[in-house]
């Protein structure tokens, strides 16, 4: 039997396989058993009812796409009423994702959702910080440690920062997010991206910019996740354009301690429990013991070899 | 996309009292054919656990790649018909882009991965007694299996059929065979005009006794349908489209706003439509 | 007739197809005749001999490549003795890139290169900053402004920023690069990626890390590009992942002046003249006299709407 | 990628005197077998442009997109033989992953983009009287062209081919065809070892006077030869792979270390090879 457990911090995962924010709902409950992930991770809500973005919000590049879905949310009154009770019927721990405007307005809402039924949060610091002119948190160290060690003195329960590929930073700001208290990091949001449709010269997001998810994404978030595990203590969770059990090989292999699978549940719903399968299967035809003994495996034959000589 | 042709088995909810209602499924193409010059007629071997289906209700379908087309996304597509006893489902479809395009290269004996049945079909409300369908497009493919709920229950039907020309009219024999009285109307023929069509249809309300709408494919004739129903008090429903990620309700990518008694409402086409009530369509 | 042209500055092209600086060299004359491009641009050189990154230097991910070729470089001398003379046989204007370890030999280098034959400097400001602890000049307005203020000072030569994706800042880091002198901007060269074997867990590149170039690239280099456009005065050339000449229609109508064509001549040599001709016929087609007809024509519904809301 | 397909004509030199002599274009599939578990035979009918080629060059594939395999960089192969009375052009290919995978799917009537012919090929210099050519796995493809060199130039020939089993020796008729002395030898047999070789190789050399070596596809037998032809005096050439991107010279992707006069010297195996001289092959 291999063991497909992996901790988080505190948190005990019964495998590395859960959703990415924002893709992923109760409604996949009517597509399979969702206790067989290894976590829950709800959609980043705001305190506030919001209406998110203007259609269409999504549209397709070469393999892969672009979303401006924004962060519609109902509030979290509306949120704490009836989606946390839905996922206390299953055993895996529910993460909840939460974004605000400001460090402090972080750390109130951070308070106010600590409430039964919700193992961790996950803050979404790639929002805009009103008091950075409008520059996402997780685009500089400051900012995110601020953010970070607002929240960690409001709450007890344990904070994974999910960090942006859009820095240029991002090793510097996976630094501030430990040092500031959190508990893992999540790399990686979405990129910065658009599309323009050649023909009608109509931008093809109704939020003219858009941010890039998919198989394209993942040399990029892989890269991150690499750099974030070498960086810091903290376990990092992989995210980016994971849709096959090489894919997580990949990112564990990077380092990862777990990783969420975004897009490609859209493409195929069972993706994860497929991954979930997979991964017990590999594991068992490579004879390893757990996932532990791939994680941060990776063979770099040189390791003073850096972004230096890339270009 | 060789990831997702492996199905997860329903065995996965072992030992669960959870039943999946959503599928994914391979689908073997039994027959593909062309209906007219733009539109295309799948069918497919399908297994009873996504027959299940209502009229109005939609797949999303995982578009081969191919060496011309390498959709990325999942493709929209209503319920042409199904058939639990023959283990069949169809889609009627126009080709139009990168998704459809490659779909048109499936050959019989191909597979093609189904996700369904997605959405909430139509609804024929008791009191509904007169229907009348009026399609145009893709609504010729979508209301097709409306026609037949409606002739199992016994309501006498009407189709108005909308085309841009007489050899884009489709499924006029398949609304004939479900014992719908048909009326085609077309561009080319200066028949299908809102003016026309509005009279055509009162005329209709009063000599057939029309007491619900049904409709599908055209913002032109929606509006239209929905400003005759307001005059006369008759209610209905409309099948609608958006671009679509997930076809399933998480991504929140298929909004569109509806009129509610406590003002607009944001609702996902995918998983409170695609049928809404044909007044709250804004 | 349509009228291809294009201006960058004081350069007139003939028309707005130019090939990337490391994905082209005097060997592709052997496919087609150089002479129907735009300009030419040759790969970046240092003005020492360098040997470059270890193999493997490239990879294939989902539709892109990563490469970490690095600059290997015969030395200006030899660059200069050797290469320009070849260029002196075609009419397009011959466009060298340049790098080097800091502002002021920079700006050294680019007083040596400005020899008859080079009608402009591209500055691939994506190498590292030895002043910056090894960060690329690119990543920040700062030594971006300082390194194009220092080699305006030494030559008369157009000078071309060339911007990287992987900063945060690209807007300031583009206005810091006009305010400095700059002639044109290039948008953008490769992002900072990785990729792992998950079966040998060995990396799959030498240097570890390398650049994500190719299809995968093009919605966030467009995004810089029209991020840019809109940004500076000065023109934009937009480059990354443009193989269609719908990925050309679209960086034109995002603001782009010209593009550079990179790993597509790998995937097909003979991209590029293609492009030249798909293009002249796209514009007959839409009834359109000019290249600059298109330039900048994007539609985007609602201009007040930004980065802030898209995550 | 359907920007690929399209191929520039060569007409777009008109004017100028500057003649291409690397070629893109589209060549469609003749013949397409499996030659053993592992090797596919891949004729196509090739216009005379590609056709002027010398043994040891290779073309650079754009293999086809499928719905299982999406590859994107071209894929490196030597020439296994042309004609260009036929207007044939053949590939002798391992299916190994993405790239020869969905090359594997091709069938005969579909076309495939080329670009070639590329890099140096082998050079037989008057001197070189009585080759042996040594070679094993892929080798055996890129030493055919040459076998068909060397009975043209009226050669007597000596090839030693090595493989895992009997079953993946190839080409041997072929060089027997060629007039050639065809040894061969195997793992599961015992008798492809680097001593068992090394014997073998030196016995030819007094039995047949063989005065030059050729070799392609094991970086054993390379060192093996090395050495031996280091010993003897005897001159040489070895046909080496790298990863690829462009295969025409552009990207530096392809270098390896060679031992030349002045040091060592990194050169492309795409454009300085991939034929190279024996000794400088570090
Ligand atoms: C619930 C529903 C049912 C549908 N039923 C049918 C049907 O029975 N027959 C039929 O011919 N068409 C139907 N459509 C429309 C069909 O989904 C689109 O024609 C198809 O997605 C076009 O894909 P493409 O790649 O060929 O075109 P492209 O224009 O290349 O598509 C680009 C992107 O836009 C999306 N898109 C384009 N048009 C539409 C549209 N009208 N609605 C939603 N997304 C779109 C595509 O899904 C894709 O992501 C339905 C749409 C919805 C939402
Ligand atoms: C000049 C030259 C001539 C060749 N001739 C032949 C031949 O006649 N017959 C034959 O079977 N093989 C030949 N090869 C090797 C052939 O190119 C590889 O087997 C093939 O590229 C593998 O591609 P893949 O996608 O199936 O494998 P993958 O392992 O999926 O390839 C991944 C990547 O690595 C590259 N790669 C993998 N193996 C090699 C290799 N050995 N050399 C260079 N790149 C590689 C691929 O091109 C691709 O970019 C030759 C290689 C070179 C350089
Ligand atoms: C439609 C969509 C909505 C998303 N919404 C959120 C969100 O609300 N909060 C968040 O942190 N990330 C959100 N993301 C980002 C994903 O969680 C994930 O980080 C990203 O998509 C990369 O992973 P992937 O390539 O596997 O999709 C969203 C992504 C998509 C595609
Ligand atoms: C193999 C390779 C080598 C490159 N070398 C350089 C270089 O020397 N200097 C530079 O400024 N950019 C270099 N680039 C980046 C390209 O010029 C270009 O900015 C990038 O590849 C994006 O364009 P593309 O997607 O069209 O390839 C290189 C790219 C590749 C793929
Ligand atoms: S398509 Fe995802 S919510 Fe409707
Ligand atoms: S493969 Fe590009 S230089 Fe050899």
């Amino acid at each position: 039997m291999v063991d497909l457990t992996t901790k988080i911090g505190t948190l005990t995962l019964k495998n590395p396989i859960m959703p990415a924010s924002g893709t992923f709902s109760e409604e996949l409950a009517e597509v399979f058993d969702l206790d067989c992930l290894g976590a829950h991770v709800a959609k980043t809500i705001t305190r506030a009812k919001r209406a998110g973005n203007p259609v269409p919000r999504v549209c397709e590049v070469n393999g892969a796409m672009l979303n401006s879905i924004g962060i519609p949310s109902k509030g979290a009154e509306w949120f704490l009423k009836n989606i946390v009770p839905f996922y206390a019927d299953y055993e895996a721990p529910l993460v909840i994702s939460i974004s605000a405007n400001t460090a402090d307005e972080f750390a109130h809402f951070a308070e106010e959702v600590g409430v039964p039924g919700v193992a961790a949060i996950e803050v979404n610091i790639s929002c805009p910080n009103i008091e950075d002119d409008g520059k996402a948190f997780a685009m500089r160290p400051g900012p995110t440690r601020d953010v970070i060690r607002k929240m960690r003195s409001a709450t007890d329960l344990p904070l994974w920062a999910k960090l942006s590929p859009n820095t240029g930073e991002v090793v510097e700001v996976a630094q501030a997010a430990e040092a500031a208290g959190a508990d893992a990091l999540v790399t990686a949001n979405t990129m910065l991206a658009m599309a323009i449709d050649s023909r009608t010269g109509r931008v093809r997001l109704g939020n003219v910019m858009g941010g890039l998810s998919g198989p394209a994404l993942k040399p990029i978030a892989l890269r991150m996740t690499y750099q974030c595990a070498r960086a810091v203590a903290i376990p990092v969770i992989g995210c980016g354009g994971i849709s096959t059990v090489d894919d997580v090989l990949e990112y564990l292999i990077a380092g990862a301690r777990a990783v969420q699978i975004g897009t490609a549940t859209f493409i195929s719903p069972t993706t994860m429990p497929r991954l979930v399968r997979e991964l017990e299967q590999e594991l068992e035809r490579r004879v390893l013991p757990s996932v532990d003994a791939l994680i941060g495996t990776v063979d770099n034959a040189d390791e003073a070899i850096t972004l230096a000589e890339y270009a | 996309m060789p990831a997702s042709l492996c199905v997860v088995p329903d065995s996965i909810f072992a030992g669960t009292s959870r039943q999946p209602s959503i599928h994914e499924v391979e689908a073997r193409v039994k027959t593909h054919e062309w209906v007219n010059g733009q539109y295309r007629l799948l069918v497919l071997a399908a297994p009873a656990s996504v027959l299940d289906c209502e009229p109005g209700q939609f797949f999303h379908l995982l578009c081969p790649q191919t060496d011309r087309f390498q959709p990325y996304l999942r493709r929209p597509m209503s319920i042409y018909s199904y058939d639990q006893m023959k283990g069949e489902l169809a889609f009627l479809y126009k080709v139009t882009g990168t998704g459809t395009g490659a779909m048109a290269e499936l050959k019989p004996g191909e597979s093609l991965n189904i996700v369904g049945p997605l959405g909430q079909g139509f609804e024929i409300r008791p009191e509904w007694r007169r229907p009348l369908l009026v399609a145009r497009g893709v609504g010729l493919a979508t209301l097709a299996p409306l026609a037949r709920e409606c002739a199992q229950l016994g309501r006498p039907l009407t189709a108005i059929c909308s085309a841009r020309s007489p050899d884009l009219l489709m499924s006029t024999d398949l609304f004939r065979s479900c014992g719908a009285e048909v009326i085609t109307v077309t561009d080319t023929d200066g028949t299908s005009s809102v003016e026309n069509l509005t009279a055509l249809i009162e005329g209709l309300i009063h000599s057939r006794g029309i007491d619900a709408f049904f409709t599908c494919g055209s913002a032109r004739l929606l509006r239209m349908l929905q400003e005759i129903a307001a005059r006369h008090g008759i209610g209905g429903q409309a099948a609608l489209e958006q671009h679509m990620a997930c076809g399933i309700g998480m991504c929140q990518a298929c909004v569109r706003p509806f009129r509610r008694e406590d003002g607009a409402a944001t609702l996902r086409v995918c998983r409170e439509g695609p049928v809404f009530d044909l007044q709250e369509v804004l």
